[in-house]
């Protein structure tokens, strides 16, 4: 039962913070705090999402940040045809956040059906290294979109439309961040606890045992996979609402092992520990940056540190710890 | 000496302190803010941008008469991360903004700016979405539009009556880009058209088909590192004797020659300006730059410090205030200043009407690869896209 | 036909170069279980010395010997201090740590030397070209690095194959609590292992720097390519790395040499100019991703 | 030992027809045939490299024959993987532990249970809440003498504890046949002990394939046995048969036998 409380706990505490935060910072003179606070919680989105693979399913995947692009990609693309007065295949097209989220984040779940079925006949290393092989290509695939601005980028003239949220108002987008994020933490901690979560973690503690009780490795895997597109999908959606436009940079190699290093930092398996990993890590940067713009000779260490000492991760010993006995 | 002191102390103080430097901050001070990529391999770009900016500024803290405050900020060469710096200074009443090096975190900066309602006045890139039907009052470009360098290039394939050439650059916009400005101005034939790998630092393949295809010359645009590359691996192939290569400027800026040695001897680039400028301005500024910072001005710093002159003069004309926009504008827009290149006007949609130059690298008598003018290719040229720019 | 002849030999020559750096890498990762994303910067540290050490006394062999000996150095050192604590850690943990060492080799290499690139001239011994046969002349630089990753290639084959150290490494790729149970001394295996693979890397690095811009994350652009041919080749297997490094190189060179005209004689320009440009730059991946669906462990994996 | 009673009951359950596997020139099981009916214990011996792992990965589907057929309940499973020959009720033990460590005791016995028609998708219901799951899971604990430890997690069980873990999680998927690889590996005398009395309680029940080293063990519980020599079955038979078998006694049994 403590892990229990330790979640809610942890959950709870993060969550008064993420809440009381921009208030606090709005009575300071530091304009980049909401700004910093939204990019912490978009990318807690997609850890999260990374972790309930990584953590739970040791599906170390190296090209998360493909989900990432395509979700900012789709409803870009939508958005400059949609304002262009093009027509898509007879379609008018919309701004509506409420239709083309759910068809961006349809787009992720389809692509990693196609990449997970493929890239789960590999384990281990190789896995790692299919997901970043897919990846790259799509990267290039965004690079050479001449039409949507190849390497350069796609922008966005204003953020999508939602009734009665305006999304254009930073402090409504922040919260509206905030609270899918609660809603997809509460959704995976679910899907953990659920019987398919049950059979999915055995799956990554001894496959073996898991296949002679009758379990069928692939779909189990190829579900949270896909999930897991999904969710990382979404935070690409509200990042390219938040930047106000897209580039091919979000499918980089470099942002997928920014994730990894993310989900490995708040701690693996916790869901909550990759949000505090979050918070760290882009807070580090943000201050080291403002520090010297040296601060990869700080930022460097300080990851090898953590890599060596931080056994769990942030969050990880606490979290996992007082667990049965 | 004593301004070579006080500089190296400013510039030595932005380092170590990073992004906010406060030169003399008067309380009146007008905050410009002045996002650049210092880290990453192209931070020596930033580095000089920055530099040349300060020395304009000079060790009283003031641009023209006007008090000012740089707020560097390092954007990493990461379009989000400038986004987030843009945001911050404008939610900070920051109202002047300049020093971006890129044209993708130029796409990011641009918009948060004129949103703002604040100016922004461009250092180096002058990406074409700007320049045509989504041009802005209050967006300046005192460099030059990313096309130009590549049209003048053409027009110098003309007038080296080169026939038929074979054209390459990374495949990617600002490669394509390139090739197409080219095309516009060049009348000979183009006989093959070879897109390499963004990041690609081996070209003995497209070499190959270079010397089989044996043009008249080549054009060829790869930005930093790969244009090191291409330039060595040209030489070392033994092409650079039998097929002229004709470059844009920024693939081989004054840092890159360095680095590309005696490959570079003999190479065509088209430019808007040189260290070898026979003027006592240009002179002036490169001695001062070189004794300030010990290192040889890029085409960049000559930008950047004609930036910040063009500003110092607005600045001048206003008394320092910019609240009135409408009066800071139109003061701006005369580019009522002396520049270290040759004049300039702005075209309707703001970015400059002015000249340029054929130049060739060539040793000068210390035995140095220099940048040394050959001719004037174009004069007063205008972009192609000022056209489609319909201000209110 | 000359022409494809050449575009043959400059598939060899990448191939060469790739090998030089995926046999380290592919040791490394059999033998220890370590992914090591350093690898492409003691590539990097091998350029940087040999390129200032050629600057500082003007001697190509000298600056061979302190590129081998500065990236074997860092590359004993970065084992000592870092990887050495990671062996039995899960691959997370050795990505979080070499990415942070990557970052921190960088920024260090900047302050030190600065960001802008810096030069090395081609010795005058290898520049200028060979003529191989009437209308074939090939740079001698390139020929060079060819020789040398043959050389190597052979070395390796006769270290692996005919010593004791070769006979532990094979053995350590096959099993490592085995190599435990000989009571063979690890520490000295793996820092030997390691330390071999950054010095090729040195030799690579500075191999290719008076063809290279020697500039601070000339590493990372290589590294994945690198990563690419081992997973292609098999992990662990130094024949494997070969022969991914060939297949890789080969399938590059000729990828950019004939796709772009193959697809315009079939294809409407418009379509095949984009297609050719986006399948050359995609080409090792989807070679990669071809070769793990049909193998998924690679080509000569060396754990069975 | 008494003769096995020939009744109906004596059908066999698993039998193995010509089984075949080799790496390369080396045949690892030849010619394997061999049949499990039900009700009894059947013994698998042979010296350390006789095949016996190889067989049992055969058997379970972790490995693929090279010829010769594997069936099950009258039915030819050789070419069914090994999760679809688990669903249809061949529970198995591994020489080394395979268990889930992160799990609680009850939580495994609730996966085995919950993974009867191979695991639900229901990505909502938590299986632990599940009272009926809950109780049923109790009851496999109990059976393999287990009470007490089912909040313990898998991974602080002793070595004994997580061999009668195995067991449980096995039993509780009413399995057809139970292949055990070496229940008594590892184990102290008072532990192999315990594990014989359980077994042989569940002698019936289940008909067993039981791969084991100790011989005490497999005299005490076998009905028959099999003999297992470089892939080759040299001799099938009762207890007695077996022990008075000259050829079994020279190939492997000689002075370990008594």
């Amino acid at each position: 039962m403590s892990r229990f409380n330790r979640f809610t706990l942890t959950g709870l505490v993060m969550l008064a913070l993420l809440i009381i935060a921009p208030v606090v910072i709005a009575q300071t003179d530091w304009s980049g705090g909401l700004p910093l606070l939204t990019r912490i919680v978009i990318y807690a989105l997609a850890v999260v999402s990374l972790d309930l693979i990584i953590g739970y399913g040791a599906l170390v995947s190296f090209g998360h940040a493909m989900f990432f692009s395509l979700g900012g990609y789709v409803v870009a693309v939508l958005l400059h045809h949609t304002n262009m007065g093009d027509t898509i295949f007879g379609w008018e097209g919309t701004n509506s956040a409420l239709l083309l989220w759910p068809l961006a984040l349809l787009a992720c779940a389809l692509l990693g059906l196609v990449v997970g079925y493929l890239a789960l006949k590999t384990r281990g290393v190789q896995f790692i290294m299919i997901t970043l092989a897919f990846a790259q290509m799509v990267y290039f695939v965004l690079v050479s979109l001449q039409y949507y601005g190849g390497d350069d980028g796609l922008m966005m003239d204003m953020r999508n439309t939602m009734p009665s949220i305006q999304l254009d108002d930073p402090w409504a987008f922040y919260y509206l961040a905030l609270t899918l994020l609660v809603v997809w933490v509460l959704f995976c901690r679910l899907i953990v606890n659920s019987r398919f979560g049950l059979v999915f973690q055995a799956l990554r503690q001894s496959e073996r045992r898991a296949v002679n009780l009758g379990v069928n490795p692939l779909p189990f895997r190829l579900t949270a996979f896909v999930i897991s597109a999904v969710g990382t999908g979404l935070a690409g959606i509200l990042w390219a609402n938040y930047a106000e436009f897209v580039t091919p940079d979000m499918a980089t190699w470099a942002k997928s092992g920014e994730f990894l290093a993310i989900v490995t930092l708040g701690g693996l398996g916790t869901l909550l520990g990759p949000i505090a990993g979050a918070a760290v890590f882009i807070g580090l940067e943000q201050i080291l940056t403002i520090w010297t713009e040296h601060w990869m000779i700080v930022m460097g260490p300080m990851l090898v540190l953590i890599a060596l000492f931080g056994q769990q991760g942030m969050l990880g010993r606490y979290l996992k710890g007082g667990r049965h006995d | 000496m004593e301004l070579k002191g006080k500089a190296m102390r400013v510039g030595l103080l932005a380092t170590a302190l990073g992004t906010t430097m406060v030169a003399h901050a008067a309380a009146e001070a007008l905050r410009i803010g002045f996002i650049t990529t210092l880290s990453t391999p192209a931070g020596y770009i930033g580095e000089d941008i920055r530099d040349a900016f300060t020395l304009a500024i000079g060790e009283d803290g003031r641009l023209g008469n006007t008090p000012v405050v740089l707020e560097v900020e390092d954007d990493g060469l990461k379009p989000a991360n400038a986004k987030q710096s843009a945001d911050r200074l404008v939610q900070s009443g920051v109202k002047l903004f300049t020093g971006v090096n890129f044209s993708n975190v130029l796409a990011a900066v641009q918009p948060t700016v004129m949103k703002s309602g604040g100016f922004y006045v461009s250092v180096n890139p002058g990406p074409s979405v700007f320049a045509g039907a989504k041009c802005n009052p209050n967006y300046f470009v005192a460099s030059y539009q990313n096309d130009a360098f590549h049209e003048a290039a053409g027009l110098a394939a003309n007038k080296l009556g080169y026939e038929k050439v074979v054209i390459l650059a990374p495949n990617y916009q600002a490669g394509r880009d390139a090739l197409n400005g080219f095309k516009r101005t060049y009348e000979g034939e183009v006989v093959e058209e070879i897109y390499t790998k963004l990041n690609q630092t081996d070209f003995s393949v497209e070499l190959a088909r270079i010397r089989s295809a044996a043009p008249d010359a080549i054009y060829q645009f790869h930005p930093g590192g790969a244009g090191i590359n291409f330039a060595k691996q040209y030489d070392n192939a033994g092409l650079k004797e039998s097929v002229p290569m004709l470059v844009p400027a920024f693939s081989l800026d004054a840092q890159m020659v360095k680095a590309t040695g005696d490959a570079a001897e003999g190479v065509y680039a088209s430019a808007l300006w040189t260290t070898e400028f026979d003027n006592d301005a240009s002179r002036d500024f490169v001695k001062r730059f070189e004794e300030a910072y010990g290192r040889t001005p890029t085409m960049y710093a000559e930008q950047a410090y004609d930036t910040a002159n063009l500003i110092a003069a607005a600045l001048d004309a206003v008394d320092g205030d910019i609240e009135d926009a409408d009066a800071f504008r139109a003061e701006l827009a005369k580019a009522d200043f002396k520049p270290i290149r040759d004049p300039f006007t702005f075209g309707p949609n703001q970015h400059p009407i002015q000249n340029y130059y054929l130049t060739r690298f060539e040793k000068n008598a210390d035995g140095e690869i220099v940048q040394t003018v050959v001719e004037r290719i174009a004069e007063n040229h205008q972009d192609a896209y000022a056209k489609d720019c319909k201000m209110d | 036909m000359i022409l494809f002849i050449e575009q043959l030999l400059n598939g060899l020559q990448y191939g060469a170069f790739l090998f030089l750096l995926a046999s380290g890498l592919t040791l490394v990762f059999g033998i220890m279980g370590v992914i090591n994303l350093t690898h492409g910067t003691f590539y990097m540290i091998g350029a940087y010395c040999g390129a200032l050490t050629v600057a500082l006394t003007g001697s190509f062999f000298m600056g061979l010997l302190a590129a081998m000996a500065g990236a074997g150095l860092y590359g004993l050192l970065v084992e000592s201090a870092v990887v050495r604590w990671l062996y039995n850690r899960d691959h997370l943990y050795q990505v979080l740590a070499t990415l942070g060492l990557i970052l921190f080799t960088n920024e260090a290499v900047t302050l030190i030397v600065g960001r802008a690139p810096i030069f090395m001239n081609i010795p005058d011994f290898l520049s200028g070209s060979v003529t191989l046969f009437p209308g074939l002349a090939y740079p001698l630089m390139r020929l060079a690095l060819i020789v040398v990753g043959l050389a190597v290639a052979l070395f390796l084959w006769l270290l692996v194959n005919h010593t004791r150290f070769g006979m532990l490494v094979r053995a350590g790729a096959d099993d490592r609590q085995m190599v435990d149970a000989l009571g063979v001394n690890m520490r000295w295996l793996y820092m030997s292992v390691f330390g071999l693979g950054a010095v090729l890397c040195g030799l690579a690095g500075v191999m290719a720097a008076p063809l290279l811009a020697v500039e601070i994350a000339m590493g990372e652009r290589i590294l994945i390519t690198t990563f690419v041919v081992i997973v292609i080749g098999g992990v662990g297997s130094i024949r494997g790395a070969l022969v991914g490094a060939m297949l890789v190189g080969m399938v590059d060179s000729l990828g950019r040499a004939y796709v772009p005209q193959i697809l315009t004689a079939l294809l409407p320009y418009s379509v095949a100019d984009t297609l050719a440009a986006g399948l050359v730059s995609a080409s090792i991946y989807v070679l990669m991703a071809f070769v793990l669906l049909v193998r998924p462990y690679g080509l000569f994996p060396a754990r069975s | 030992m008494t003769e096995a009673g020939v009744s109906a009951a004596d059908v066999s359950v698993l039998s193995l027809d010509q089984l075949h596997k080799a790496f390369g020139a080396l045949k690892v099981t030849d010619d394997v045939t061999l049949e499990v009916r039900s009700g009894e214990i059947h013994a698998l011996i042979g010296p350390n490299g006789a095949g016996k792992s190889t067989l049992i990965a055969q058997i379970c589907g972790e490995m693929r024959s090279d010829a010769g057929r594997v069936s099950f309940k009258g039915r030819d499973v050789t070419d069914l993987s090994a999760f679809k020959r688990a669903r249809l009720g061949l529970g198995r033990s591994f020489q080394t532990t395979q268990l889930c460590f992160e799990f609680s005791v009850l939580e495994h016995v609730i996966l085995s249970l919950d993974c009867m028609e191979g695991g639900s998708f229901n990505l909502v219901a938590n299986p632990r809440n599940d009272a009926a799951l809950r109780e049923e899971a109790m009851h496999w604990i109990g059976k393999v003498g287990l009470t007490g430890r089912e909040s313990r997690q898998v991974a602080n069980l002793a070595h004994g504890e997580r061999r009668q873990l195995e067991l449980a999680v096995s039993l509780a998927r009413k399995p057809h046949v139970l292949v055990l690889d070496e229940p008594m590996a590892g184990m102290g005398a008072e532990e192999s002990a315990r594990m014989v009395d359980l077994l042989g309680e569940l002698k019936g029940e289940y008909p067993m394939l039981l791969v084991e080293h100790d011989m005490d063990a497999v005299f005490t519980l076998a009905d028959r046995i099999s003999v297992l020599v470089y892939g080759r079955v040299i001799f099938t038979g009762t207890v007695d048969e077996v022990r008075r078998n000259p050829e079994v006694r020279s190939a492997y049994l000689g002075d370990e036998a008594c």
